[in-house]
This record gives C-alpha cells, structure tokens and sequence, in this order.
C-alpha cells in the first residue's frame, strides 16, 4: 500500500481496532480505497465484517470502542468529527446499505418517507419527484408506486434496492454494500449486481462485504479475506480467487459448491471411500407425487394457486433437486409430501402405497419413513428441550425424552452428523448454526427414515459451514441409501447435490430431467435466465489443484 | 359489510352476557330486595309493608319469568328505577357517567404523556437511569390509588394548599383524582413503551436512519416512538377498564359523583337494578372502546391494514 | 347544645356555606320517610316540628302555640300557630297538622321513627281552623317530646299531593331553608327561605335566616373531609374522626362542637336470649374483661368521655350505671364459677368441650372505631373469650341483627327522650314484624317488672314520678348488666372560626345554621 | 447486548435476595419480629418509630413491625391464592379455547370478550357482596376479577405454540395430538405462565387492599398489609408510619416479584 494517500482515494483505514464490553472484535485492520473502485471483504460469519463497515459511519454500535492510526472518509479524520459533523457526513460523503434489507427499513412507513428522509438540503416539493427517479435508478419498477407501499409489501429484491436508492439519494462518493445479495434469488441477485456495477463505474468508490466468493468475484477490483477481526488476505481479485496463498481463502474457495460435479467434496472433512457404498443405480420409485395443486384463499377473496399440477418421482438413494425463486411454491410442495398440508388434487404415495390420502391416524405410524430438515432449525426445536432429550425423543419413536435409556443411539447419531459428545447436554439456542442443522439432521436420521424433505437446509448459512452440511448429506445418502427432496433457490447449491432437478416457478414445474442435462442444456426459458444470472467463479480450472 | 354486522352481533352478544352475569350475580346477593326497597333491612318495615313491596316489584315471581321481564325492559332501552334512590337508573347513569368518563379519560391521556416522556428519555448508556426509572415504574404500578390520593391530598391539599382535597366543578378539582388515576397506569404503560422503544433503537432500521444521516431527535420521535407505542395502544381498552376500576376509588375518595361511587353504593345497598344498569353502560363503553382502540391500533401500524391482517411482517427483532 | 358565636361584631347577611357531611346519603329528604340521622341533620335546616326541646329538656311550643291534657290523659288538644305559611305558600292549619299526623302514622308513608313514636296515637281529630285533638290509646308522656324530633316534622300537605318519591326530592316544610337541589352522590342545595316566621324559641334573631345558600355535600371519606375543612374548601364538618378533633383543637383557624345527643348511648349489647350470655355471671365477667377507659383513652386520644350511664348524659332523667372497671382477675373468677374453667390449646375457655366464643357483628355506621373492637377482642381473649369480630356493610348488619346472629352487637338509639328505654328493652320491643326483619330489644329481654315501670313511666307527664319510674327502670337493667354503656353518641362537629352563630338544636343536638353567619 | 444481559443479571441477585427475606418473613414471622402482632397495650398508642418500637405503634399500641412481618403470610397468601384462582381458570379456559377446536375457541373467545368488558374491581365487588368480607374471599373475588386477562394470555400463548415449528415438526416425526400437548404445548406455555403469575401476584396485592380501603376487604385484627394500611390511612397526618410501612412493604413486595418475573420471561426469551 502506497504511505502517501491520492486525491482519488476516499477511504483510508489504518489498524482498525473495535472492542466491545469485553473483547476486540476487529484489531487492526487496513485498507485504502480508490474512486470508481471495488473492495471487498470477505470472511465468515462474526470475523467484523459489518461492524468494520459501521465504524466508518462511527455507528460502531453503543458502548463500542474505536481506535484506528488513521481513519479517514474523503480526507477527513472520522474519530475526530462531532456528532453533528458525522450525521452531516452519513448519507452525504458515504451510504450505508445495511445488512439484512429485509428490516432496514422502517415496517411503519412508506419505503418512498424513507428515502425521502435521506435528502437533506433538497427543498419539500422536489423530494417526491427525486424519490421516483432514486427509485427508478436502483431499478425499481413502477417507482410511483413503489414508493407510497411499506417495506413489508415489497419483495426481498425490491426492499433491497429501495434501501440502495436511500443510500445513493445524495449521490455520495462512498457507499458501503453489506451482504446487498444474501436471502436473494439468482436472478434478482444478478441485477443487484448490475446496479452495483453500474454505480461503480460512475466513479462511485464501493465497499462490498460478502460471504459469497461467487459474488466478490464479479464485482471486486480488491479482495481482503477476514477472520477473527483480522485480515489474512489482501490483493487484487484475480490473484486472490484465483491463487490464493493463504490456507483459510482456500479453504474458502473449496467450499463454493457452484460448477463442481456430484459428489467431490467441498469441505475438507474426509467421507468414506467412495467405493464403500456404491450409489444405486436401480430406479425404485421410492416416492411418488402426481399432479399435485393446492390453492390458497387470499384476504381480498381471489384465490392463490401456489403448486399447480405437479408432479415427480423421487428414486431410493437418490437426490431431487427442487429449485426455483422465492413464491415459486417450493415449501408449499413440500408441506404436501410431509403430509402437513392438503393437496386439492392428486396425490403423494410412498413406496406406491397411498401416503398423502391417508387418514391421520393411518399415516402416523408409517410417518417416521419421511424425515423433514428445515431452513430455520432453531424454530423446530422445542426450546425447552436440550440436545440429547430431542434426541432420545426422535430415537425412541416419541416412547420417552429421557436420555438414560438411548446413550447409545444418542451418541451414534451425534457422531454421525460429526458433533462431539458434548453438545449432547446443551439446549440447541445455544449452538452455532452448523451445529443447530446437524441436530436437525440427526434428530431426522433417527427414526431411519427412506426420504429426507430438506427444504433450504443450507441457505441460513456461512459457504464453510454450508460445504461440511452438504457433504454431511451426501455421505449420509451413500451410507444408508437415503431419497432427498432437495429444496434450494441456489442454483449452485442445487447442482451440486443432486442427480435429478426440477425448476418451479409460479407453482408450475417447468422443467425437470437428470441435473447436467437440464443445466447444461436447458430448454425452458426460465431455466435459462436463472443460469445465465447465477454467478460464477471466474477460471473454475484454476480451482482443481486446490483440493488436497 | 357483513364484517360490520358481525362485529354489532358480537357486541350484542356481550351485552346480553354481561347483563345475564350481573342479573344471577345480584339475585346470590344476600338479603331481601323488598327490604332494599323499604330502606334496607334496618327499616322497621312490616310484613304488610315488604309483602305489598313484593308484589309491586313482582319479586314473587319465579326467577326465570323476572329475567326474561329484566331482559324485555333493557332490551327497550328501560334500565329501570333504583330500589334505594327510587329514580331511574338511566338518570341516575345520565347524571354520573360524564363525571367518570370525563375522570378516566384525562386520566388516560396523562398516563399517555407521562409514559411517552419516560420512554424518549430512555437509553442504554446510563444503567443507572435506567434501572431507576424502571424502579419508579414498578412503584407506580405497585401503589394502590387511595394510598397515593391521601398522598397528593396531604401534599398538595393540606401541605401546599395549592388544589382542593375533594371535587369542585372546575379543573382545580380534577388535577388530584387524575393524578392518582393516572400515575399508576403511567408506570405500567411506562414499562411496556420503554422496553419497546429500546428494542426500536437497536433495531437495523433505525441504524440505516442513523446511516441515512438523520438526527438523534428524528430516529426517536419519527422511528422508535411509534413502534414503542404500538402495545401500548392496543392495550388501551384495558387500561380505560383498569381506571374504570380505580375510579369506584377515587370517586369515593375524592367525593367525586361518578359511576364508581353509584355502583359501590348500589352494591352495598343491594340495589340490583343499579348494579346491573352501571355495569351494562361499563361495559357498552367498554366494547366501543375496543374499536376505537383497534382503528388506532391500525392507524399506527399500516401491517394491520395490509391484506395479511395481523402483524406477520413484523420483524423478527 | 352550645354555640361557638363570639359576641362583638354583627352579623353579616349573605353568602354561601359549604356543609360536608360523612353521615349517609339520604334515600329520602323528608324524614317522614324512614327516619334516621342523615335525614334529621338536613332536615333541620328546612324542617320544624310542633313542638321543641330547650337544652333544659322543657317543652316549649312552636308551630303549635299552646297545648292541653285531658284528665284522663287519653287525648291531648294542640293549638296551631296562626299566619304561617309553608315555602309553598300553603298556610298552615289544623288540618295540615292532621295530614301530616295521618300520613306518619300510615303504613304507606313507609315511616319508621315516626311511627313508632306515635304507635299510641289513636286518632287525629280537627276540631277547629287552628286547633287539633289527638287521641290515643293509652296516656303517653312522651308525647310532645316525640312530636319535637324532626322525625315528625309538619311539611306542607300540598307538597303530599306529589306523591311520596317526589316529595322525598323536594319535601316542603316551614323551616329557615328550602331545598333547591339534589346532585345525587354530590350534594343538596337550601336556599334561604324568604317567607321564614318561625325562629326556634330559644335564639336570639328573628326573621330569614342570614346565609343565602348551603351546600350539602356529601363527602364520605374522613380524611378527605377534614382536608377540606383545614384547606378552607368547606366551612362545616360533622362526624369529625378522633384525631382530627385533637387537630383541630391545635389549630387557631378552626373550632370544634361537640356534643352528646339524646337517647340510648353507644353501646355493646348482649343477647340473652342464647348461649353463653343467658347467664349473668358470663355477661359480667365479659363485661368485666373490656378495658373501655383504656380503648377510649387510646383510640379515641381521649376525646369523647366513657359513658356512665344507659341514657345518654343528654337525656332527662338519667341516672349513673353501676361502675364499670376492667378487673381481668373478678372475670376469670365468675367464669370459673360459671363453669367455663378449663381452656384449650388457643387459651380460650372451655366447657363440656365447647369453647367460650362470642360473636360480635358491627358496622361503619355505629361510630365504634376498628381499633376498639380489636382492643376488646385482644383483652378478652386474655379473660379466655373468644371473639369473633364481623365487619359487615350496613345492610348485612342488619341482617345479622334481625335475625339473633350475634352474642354481641353494637348499638345506639337516638331519641329525646327516658322512653327510648321502653322501645328497646320492653317485651313488646322483641315482637318482630315479621320473622327475621327488625327488633328493637336487641338484648332479647323478657322482664315484666321492667315492662310494668317502662309502661307506667310512658303514661305519666309528672316529672317527678317519670323520674323515679326511669330510675328504678335503668337501676333493674344495670343489675342485669345486658348492655355495656361505651360512650354517648355526639354531634362532632368542626368549622372555621369565621362561621359563626353555628348552634346545636337541643332535642336531638342536630346542627342548626339558622343563626349562622360568615365574617 | 452484554451490558443488557448484565443489568438482568444484577436485578436477579436483587430480587432473589429480596424474595429470600419475604420468604422468610412469611415462613417464620416468629423469627424476625419477636412481639406479639396481637398483643396491645393501649397506654403505649400512637408511638413514633424508636428503638423499642421499630415501626410505631398503631391506635391499640400494638407494635406495627411485628405486625407487618407476620403481616407478609396473609398478604402474600392472598396475592399467590388470588393469582392461582385467576390462572386455574385462564389455564381452563385458555387450554380449552387453545385446543377445543374451533368451536371451543371461538365460544371461549367470546366468553372472555364478556368478562373483559367488566373492569376488575366492579366484578370483585359483586364476588364480595355474594362472598362476604375475609381473607379467603377478597382472594377469591380478586382472583375471578384477574382470570380473564391471563385467559387471553394463556390462549395467545398456546396458539402461538400450537403454530410453532417444533410441534410441527413433532407431528412431522409422528407424534400423536396427545403426546404434541403433552410434551411440547403445555410445558412451553406453563413457563410463560410462570413467569406472568410472578408479575401479576404484586398487582393482586394492591387490589386486595383497595378491598379493605372500601370496607369490603380483611377482617381485622387480620394483619394483612391492605388492611393496615386501610386501617392506618385516617392517621395519616397524626401516624403517618401506620401507612407508610405496609405501603412500603406492597411495593416492595410488587417490586420484588416483578423483578422475579421479568427474570423468568428473560429466561424464557433466551431459550
Ligand atoms: N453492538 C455490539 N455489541 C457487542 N458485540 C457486537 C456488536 N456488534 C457486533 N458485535 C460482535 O462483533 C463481532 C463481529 O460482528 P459483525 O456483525 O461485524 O460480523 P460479520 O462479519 O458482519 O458477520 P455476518 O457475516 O454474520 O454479518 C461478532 O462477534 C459480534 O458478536
Ligand atoms: N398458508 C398460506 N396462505 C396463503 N398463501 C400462502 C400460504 N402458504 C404459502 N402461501 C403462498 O404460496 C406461495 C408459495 O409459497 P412457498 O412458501 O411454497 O414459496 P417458496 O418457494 O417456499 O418460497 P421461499 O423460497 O421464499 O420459501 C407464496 O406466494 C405464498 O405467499
Ligand atoms: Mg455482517
Ligand atoms: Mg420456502
């Protein structure tokens, strides 16, 4: 890094420390950036990343403290600013798109209020018209309209750009993009990118934080790699994704599931040899769903049809990728197969025996066959219940929630999802979000199941943990011959585990067949924007050598 | 429409309830109404007297035929005429309500005030402000309204001579019944308001105000006011009921006429049709109450109106 | 009765003066009706009577001018005063007296006091414009202090013709006020009656009253009452707590008028009629076993006197009780005797297995504070009784007494005259109306001796005889020690010391704001 | 975040110790005040706070801490009963509503709407006047009065259980309705409840004393602080520590039983 800092530069950060009550959560980190330039931080879940972004503002958070050698916004010493000048220089000199847009806005009031609020110095009567262009340039449709709804009446994508729209209302020379594209379909999340892009060539100066290597890849000029509060790795993008040197970004890299073939392994946790169970090649229809639709009555008396006439066949030891945008009536298919919900026509059968026509009581007996993960394992859980009680509850049928009797199922399963005998006697809300999914799949393993319906399994978390939960399924499948239902609106998620996909939007399947087949070949339209939006990483060649 | 209608019958249906609670209710007060007609039973009445009483009143007449008759006059709007005080009810009503709603009203919008002030001047970084502050809630909510009014009028009647120590027409004599209304549903509606104006602070959506360059001043009154005084709002009705409560207090107290005092006199006399006449209008106000609260309720938070119909977009902070 | 005028400067005519009463809120404001003291004290501003009572006791006429016994004292002639009118206009004659008799007496009128008081009332006859013959049963010597209670006022027999619930609102009568209004659970308004002839005998001034207007408020809650006397908000309090006497007495700005009212004093009565108080030695050692010098000296700061008598120190006649001491140790003697030696685990006395327990239900308006019953509870339970204390609101009262559910009850009966004695302790007073409603022989007494001097003492009007009559009769009930004399019932009254003229009419020691003025 | 859970923290100490020496108080008054709460002595009436007399002594020159201390056990006692009273039924009725299908629930629903349109003390009056004064009955009418708010509460409460993931994903692994209410509804609604019953002793309390204030509460000599403080309100300018001290102790009580509370709901978010 040059000492002597360009005009052109706009932020220059030199050994950034943040502590909070107790500990330093970022210590020592540095960075410059240049106008009209990318960078990016990368890294894990809790290694700074945001608070690092907020410090800028000095929005650090109550009770934090900063200390930095330098720490500088467009030249001037943001540690030395009054209160006063700070709140002038936010929203002007830098804009903040906060993490999680989904509640970074004001549930109360008008997205248009909101953006609205950010245009200081613009006289009353021109805001409104200045809203609808903000709007219509962070690629808001119907802008007008748009802007008089709530946050909780957009969709994810359009929540997010109307929170960009309010951090570029002043056209500030600095905005800073915190996860702008987690939670986001493929396709929407591409035209995030799109606008990302285009300010930044518009010369605005962007800090983009990211867990998504894919991401950084398309945007980034300059990558710094964080973890615990430091950064490891620091350098054009290229290099970085390209040749990493240091163990964690490779590490990191491997864990991208998007474009590597069935069955490699992302995480470096070793699975058994391949040989060991081979996959079944023999097609047993092991579950079955026929036409299925289910229509939802809305408020305002009209009908929703969230699944419309679907249809497939699951097979034993097999994987079936379902995926498609947020809406597209994923869940909704799934809450069907669990028997949750009543299809209004067709019908699921299990081993061709009828399944979803059954009678309460005549299903609950069969029901340990089917096995369900979720998205938000937490929310599954009883929370009174600790580990080894879920455990012993799933493992004895539901006979009893007294461990003493199951130590032994309790601590096979344990080992099998690869947790250490310890998590055993905590309560999950005290588990990280690995931790929590592999509960949950082991709490599904328990009864033996044929079928396991996950629905998002792996889309609440970090790439690494997503990488050793996605190969934990995979090894699971192998050793005891499961059938996945594999829900996922990721693309590279969905390629990556499963032998069959099916693409579903608006309640429809559109197109379904072997997974290369249908994503290397696709036929329908939809098919194809969804591939043609879902970022890859660049010189996917570069990445063979990195595997142990 | 239909919507409308079957919020009216839902109404009338409490009504009828409430009206049939508080009819077998009185009917298991001991003691003769005859002789709460006579003056109760410290009258020197004779049997010539009660049974002639009886017979006026229909007394004798089997308790079903006596509640579907009860049932017949409210229905036509008749509350009745009090056995003590020998005026219909509806006067006696007419002449009383005003006092109490006009008491519990203000009483509720001071309350509002105070709990509005407490929660603005809310804030993490002083723990000690903090902790007092909801020390003085809990005080509040935990002081009884009789104890607190003899306090005020001992301080401000007596000690200061600044406000009269029972009820005068003018304002002067409201300011101390309010105040002891007041205060303790402050302290409540305090807590539930500063709790929920912190959790509004930390939200992510006052960080990007904060972002957006907004002042400390326009993130608290703008943002987090409204959203701390959403449960306060929809817990309204009730609090309009628990001063209803406090009010048969006060009024005695504070020699105010008012609902209150009417129905704890025609408790102890036994005069059922008061009885049942106050807590019919009690509760009228009440349900009508619950609407106003409910259009508040959606006025303040525009998730309500959105097709879903209940706060499901709610974040999950 | 007293004032608390001071002499010197003259009245002022005018103003407003603000009355906060804590007695009950009258149901009816004409006494006829009923009859109890909330209604005497306001009706004593708009109300008068035939005859009145000096503090002395004499028998002085007032809306009657003259009046005449027959030898046999079987009928008396009452001469009406002539040119007075009512504040309706109605004049005042011999028939309106009648009406007003008449209606008393009936069964429709809903009277109770009244009633009573003119139960040997046979007939009313008029036998002149002015004049009126009252004929009765058997002689009574109490009448005339009967027809001086504002219980039997003579209201105007236009206002009659209203009907009993309206006249209850506006009731018409002669008296130095009118009532103009009544706020439910608030107040009544008076206004001075302009057309006033009639001053009682015994005050000085003449004509209208002087104040323009009273306000009546009803203000239940004693604290708050006497705030507002020390804040200046209200002029008069009655019903003045202990405390707050000794308060006022400390305070320049404020005076106090206390004073005893006729009839039967505070009192603990005991029924006889059952167990354990059908024996005399358990009444005495009860009795014995109650510090009443010690509760009165502590509840009540020593502010009101121990009664020494069954008469209230106010009525005729009176003579002193056999003394009364708390001696614990002649208690446990008596009850030893009367066979309630042993005691149980709790300390209580016990005989053949069944303890010594009494009840005792009271009530807010028998002016007995808490602190003395807990005092006679504490105390007799040490003497081995049991005392079950019941709390009751007004009504339940009632019923517990109507119906013998008590040992032990608190009472007191307000009437100017010894013949009270006859109304609560004759074997007639035990006939109930009808089973279970009210009985004035609360102590279930069955005494023809008594009977026989109570009846004689009624029909006598020689002073001499009633006195020795009464006295034999109070000596016969003291020696059978039935009810404990706790303290005279009082008119406690307190005001600014800018009020002045405040008087108490003698007869029943009703405050009186005829004569009242505020400097 | 860590300076919140902090304050939590200190206000558990707080009010576990101060729930220790209520204990106490109500557990064996003997021990901490030695005088007889009954024993008067008239000549020593109306005596300030002094060394022999800690609190005053009230109009009968009974010792007022002593009565007090021993006050604490029907105090409390009215407070926990009144409390148990308005919970069984929510509890009944919540469950009912929560499970009874829909018909139950709406009937309940409505049922509640009813009783809530009737304020807590007018329908604790009526309870007396049927009941009677004492200790039992202002437990009871104060009881009936509260039930239906925490009827609401326990009905949101199972509803929001009966929606929450875990029970489905019970249902998804077989349970039976039985085993889901069993095992995961109940337990999960009891804590809430738990935690509410603490906060809502303390009011219950305050109720109860305004009972005595209207002469429809506990008899005497009943030590009961409502009733002291009732019994000792006309004093107050004469005694003022015949009111100030049971006052002290309903608030000190509420306060510590809402810190409690507030604890227990802290848990149960944490979970
Ligand atoms: N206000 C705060 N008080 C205390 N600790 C905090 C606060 N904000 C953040 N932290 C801690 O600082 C660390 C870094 O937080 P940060 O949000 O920057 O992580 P991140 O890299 O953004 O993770 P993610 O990818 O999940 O957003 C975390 O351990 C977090 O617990
Ligand atoms: N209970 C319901 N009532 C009404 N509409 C519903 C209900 N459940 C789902 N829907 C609607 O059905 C459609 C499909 O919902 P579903 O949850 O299956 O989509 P999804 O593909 O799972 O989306 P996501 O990827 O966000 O989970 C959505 O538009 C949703 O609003
Ligand atoms: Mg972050
Ligand atoms: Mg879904």
């Amino acid at each position: 890094m040059p000492q002597s800092t360009t005009p052109e530069t706009v932020l220059d950060v030199r050994d950034l420390r943040i502590g909070f009550a107790d500990a330093d959560v970022v210590s020592g980190v540095s960075f410059t950036l240049q106008r009209g330039q990318c960078l990016a931080l990368v890294g894990e879940s809790g290694s700074g990343k945001s608070v690092t972004a907020r410090a800028l503002l000095g929005l650090a958070g109550p009770r934090s403290r900063v200390r930095a050698q330098r720490l500088h916004v467009l030249g001037q010493d943001v540690l030395r600013l009054s209160g006063r000048a700070l709140r002038a220089m936010r929203g002007r000199d830098v804009g903040l798109v906060l993490q999680d847009a989904l509640v970074a806005l004001d549930p109360l009031r008008p997205v248009g209020r909101e953006i609205a609020a950010a245009l200081r110095g613009i006289p009353a009567r021109r805001r409104r018209q200045r809203v609808w262009e903000l709007l219509a340039a962070a690629g808001v449709p119907q802008p007008q309209r748009r802007a008089a709804q709530r946050a909780d009446e957009l969709s994810g994508g359009l929540r997010q750009r109307a929170l960009i729209a309010s951090a570029i209302a002043l056209n500030p020379p600095v905005l800073i993009a915190d996860e702008p594209t987690t939670a986001l379909d493929t396709t929407v999340q591409d035209q995030i990118l799109q606008l990302l892009l285009g300010l930044k060539q518009a010369g605005t100066g962007l800090l983009l934080i990211s867990h998504d290597l894919a991401v950084i890849g398309r945007v980034a000029d300059t990558v710094a790699v964080m973890r615990d509060g430091a950064i490891v790795e620091h350098g054009p993008a290229r290099d970085v994704l390209a040749t990493p040197t240091h163990p964690y970004t490779r590490q990191l890299l491997a864990a991208v599931p998007a474009d590597r073939p069935r069955g490699t392994r992302l995480s470096d946790r070793p699975g058994p040899p391949a040989d060991a169970v081979p996959r079944p090649l023999n097609d047993v229809a092991l579950l079955s769903a026929a036409a299925l639709t289910k229509r939802y009555a809305l408020p305002d008396g009209s009908h929703h049809l969230a699944v419309d006439d679907v249809s497939f066949t699951l097979h034993r030891g097999r994987t079936l990728g379902l995926v498609g945008e947020s809406g597209s009536g994923k869940t909704t298919t799934a809450r069907i197969v669990l028997g949750l919900t009543r299809p209004d026509t067709g019908e699921v059968r299990l081993d061709g025996q009828p399944w979803s026509t059954l009678p309460e009581s005549r299903r609950r007996p069969i029901r340990p066959r089917i096995g369900a993960i979720y998205q938000d394992p937490l929310g599954s859980f009883d929370p009174r219940m600790t580990v080894e009680e879920i455990l012993a509850d799933a493992a004895s049928l539901g006979h009893s929630t007294r461990p003493a009797g199951y130590r032994k199922e309790i601590m096979g399963l344990l080992d099998a999802v690869g947790l250490p005998a310890a998590t055993a006697g905590r309560r999950p809300a005290r588990l990280s979000g690995g931790q929590r999914q592999r509960v949950a799949i082991a709490r599904a393993l328990a009864p033996r199941p044929d079928v396991l319906i996950c629905d998002e399994p792996v889309s609440a978390l970090d790439v690494l943990v997503q990488a050793q939960i996605l190969d934990l399924l995979d090894d699971l499948q192998r050793e005891f011959g499961l059938g996945y239902l594999f829900i996922s609106h990721d693309l590279g998620v969905v390629r990556h585990v499963s032998d069959d996909v099916a693409v579903m939007t608006n309640g429809r399947i559109v197109e379904a067949g072997p997974t290369e087949q249908v994503l290397t070949a696709p036929s329908h339209p939809y098919t194809r924007r969804l591939l043609a939006a879902a970022p890859r990483l660049a010189g996917a060649s570069a990445r063979k050598e990195l595997l142990p | 429409m239909s919507r409308l209608a079957l919020r009216v019958l839902g109404a009338v249906f409490v009504l009828w309830a409430v009206v049939t609670l508080t009819f077998f209710g009185t009917q298991a007060i001991p003691g003769d109404p005859a002789e709460a007609v006579l003056g109760g039973p410290g009258s020197r009445s004779t049997a010539a007297q009660l049974a002639q009483i009886r017979a006026q009143y229909g007394f004798d007449r089997p308790l079903w035929v006596r509640y579907l008759d009860e049932l017949r006059h409210l229905a036509q709007g008749d509350l009745g005429v009090s056995y003590a005080l020998k005026t219909p009810v509806t006067t006696l009503v007419g002449q009383t309500i005003g006092a109490t709603l006009t008491l519990a009203g203000l009483s509720l919008v001071v309350a509002w005030a105070v709990a509005v002030v407490v929660a603005v001047a809310a804030t993490r970084e002083s723990r000690i402000g903090a902790a007092l502050a909801s020390l003085l809630e809990i005080t509040a909510v935990a002081v009884p309204h009789f104890w607190l009014g003899s306090m005020l009028i001992l301080v401000f009647s007596v000690g200061l001579g600044w406000l009269p120590p029972i009820s005068t027409p003018g304002v002067a004599g409201l300011v101390l019944p309010v105040l002891s209304l007041a205060l303790p549903l402050a302290g409540f509606l305090g807590q539930l308001m500063r709790e929920s104006f912190l959790a509004a602070l930390d939200a992510p959506f006052t960080l990007s105000a904060r972002a957006r360059g907004e002042s400390e001043t326009r993130v608290r009154l703008v943002h987090a006011l409204r959203h701390a005084a959403l449960p306060a709002i929809s817990l309204s009705g009730w609090a309009f009921g628990s001063l209803i409560s406090g009010a048969v207090v006060v009024e005695a107290l504070f020699a105010r006429p008012g609902l209150g005092r009417t129905l704890l006199s025609a408790v102890l006399a036994g005069d059922a049709p008061v009885i049942t006449g106050v807590v019919l209008v009690v509760a009228t106000v009440y349900l009508v109450l619950t609407v106003v609260t409910e259009a508040a309720d959606r006025l303040a938070d525009p998730r309500l109106r959105s097709a879903s119909g209940q706060r499901a977009g709610a974040p999950a902070w | 009765g007293g004032t608390a005028a001071d002499a010197g400067d003259q009245p002022r005519q005018g103003g407003t003066l603000v009355y906060a009463t804590g007695d009950d809120e009258p149901t009816c404001l004409d006494p006829q009706k009923g009859g109890n003291v909330a209604q005497a004290l306001l009706g004593t501003q708009h109300l008068q009577t035939l005859f009145y009572q000096n503090s002395s006791g004499e028998i002085l006429p007032w809306l009657a001018t003259s009046w005449k016994q027959a030898a046999d004292g079987l009928s008396w002639t009452i001469e009406i005063r002539e040119n007075v009118k009512f504040s309706d206009g109605t004049a005042l004659d011999a028939d309106a007296v009648k009406a007003n008799l008449d209606r008393i007496a009936s069964p429709q009128t809903l009277s109770n006091t009244g009633r009573l008081a003119l139960a040997k009332v046979a007939s009313v006859e008029v036998t002149g414009p002015h004049t009126v013959r009252v004929d009765l049963k058997q002689p009574d010597g109490a009448l005339l202090e009967s027809l001086a209670q504002v219980w039997l006022p003579i209201e105007s027999p236009t206002a009659f013709a209203r009907g009993l619930d309206t006249n209850c609102l506006h009731p018409v009568g002669t008296g130095p006020y009118m009532v103009e209004s009544w706020t439910k659970q608030d107040s009544v308004t008076l206004v001075r009656n302009p057309f006033f002839t009639t001053p009682p005998p015994d005050v000085a001034h003449t004509g209208p009253a002087y104040l323009d207007k009273i306000v009546w408020r009803f203000v239940p809650d004693g604290t708050s009452r006497f705030a507002a006397l020390q804040s200046g908000q209200v002029h008069v309090i009655d019903v003045v707590e202990p405390q707050n006497a000794v308060a006022a007495k400390g305070n320049p700005t404020l005076r106090t008028l206390i004073a005893p009212r006729p009839g039967e004093p505070v009192e603990l009565e005991l029924n006889t009629g059952r167990a354990p108080f059908d024996d005399i030695r358990v009444r005495q050692a009860f009795f014995a076993s109650i510090d009443v010098a010690g509760a009165l000296r502590s509840v009540y700061l020593g502010t009101v006197p121990q009664s020494t008598s069954l008469l209230s120190s106010a009525t005729r006649f009176n003579v002193p009780a056999p003394r009364h001491a708390y001696d614990p140790a002649a208690a446990a003697a008596l009850l030893d005797q009367a066979g309630w030696a042993g005691r149980d685990a709790d300390g209580y006395r016990v005989r053949d297995g069944k303890r010594l327990s009494v009840v005792l239900p009271y009530s807010r308006f028998i002016p007995l504070e808490n602190g003395f019953y807990e005092q006679l509870q504490a105390t007799a339970k040490k003497t081995g009784f049991e005392v079950k204390l019941q709390p009751l609101e007004t009504a339940k009262w009632w019923i517990a007494n109507n119906t013998w559910a008590y040992d032990a009850i608190p009472v007191y009966y307000t009437k100017n005259s010894p013949d009270v004695l006859r109304i609560t302790y004759t074997t007639a007073a035990l006939a109930e109306s009808t089973p279970g409603s009210y009985h004035a022989n609360t102590v279930h007494l069955k005494s023809a001796d008594l009977d026989r001097l109570l009846e004689e003492a009624s029909q006598t009007s020689d002073d001499a005889r009633r006195g020795s009559l009464y006295q034999q009769a109070q000596e016969l009930l003291g020696a059978g020690s039935y009810t404990l004399p706790i303290y005279d019932q009082q008119t406690r009254l307190a005001h600014q010391t800018k009020v002045r003229g405040l008087r108490l009419q003698p007869s029943l020691a009703m405050p009186d704001l005829y004569d009242v003025w505020i400097a | 975040m860590v300076g919140r859970l902090r304050a939590v923290r200190l206000a558990d100490v707080f009010g576990v110790v101060l729930l220790f020496v209520l204990l106490i108080a109500a557990a064996a008054p003997g021990l901490v005040a030695r005088r007889d709460p009954y024993e008067i002595e008239p000549s020593a009436a109306f005596q300030a706070p002094s060394t022999l007399h800690w609190f005053g002594t009230d109009e009968s020159g009974r010792d007022t801490f002593s009565r007090v201390v021993h006050g604490t056990q029907s105090s409390v006692l009215i407070g926990i009963a009144a409390m148990a009273i308005g919970l069984g039924l929510a509890a009944a009725l919540g469950t009912l509503s929560g499970l009874g299908g829909r018909l139950a629930d709406y009937a309940v629903g409505r049922l509640l709407e009813v009783l809530f349109s009737v304020p807590v003390l007018l329908v604790a009056l009526l309870a007396i006047a049927v009941l009677g004064a004492g200790v039992v009955p202002s437990a009871a009418a104060v009881g009936i009065a509260v039930a239906p708010g925490y009827a609401r509460i326990v009905r949101s409460q199972i509803i929001s259980a009966r929606a929450s993931g875990y029970v489905e994903a019970a249902v998804v692994l077989g349970r039976s309705r039985g085993v889901v209410l069993r095992r995961h509804i109940l337990p999960n609604v009891t804590a809430r409840l738990f935690a509410l019953a603490t906060l809502g002793v303390g009011q219950a309390v305050v109720w109860a004393c305004s009972l005595s204030f209207l002469g429809l509460g506990v008899v005497p000599p009943n030590t009961e602080w409502g009733a002291m403080l009732a019994a000792g309100r006309p004093y107050l300018t004469n005694a003022w520590w015949l009111t100030v001290f049971p006052g002290a102790f309903i608030v000190f009580t509420a306060v510590t039983l809402t810190l409690l509370g507030r604890t227990l709901q802290q848990r149960n978010r944490e979970r």
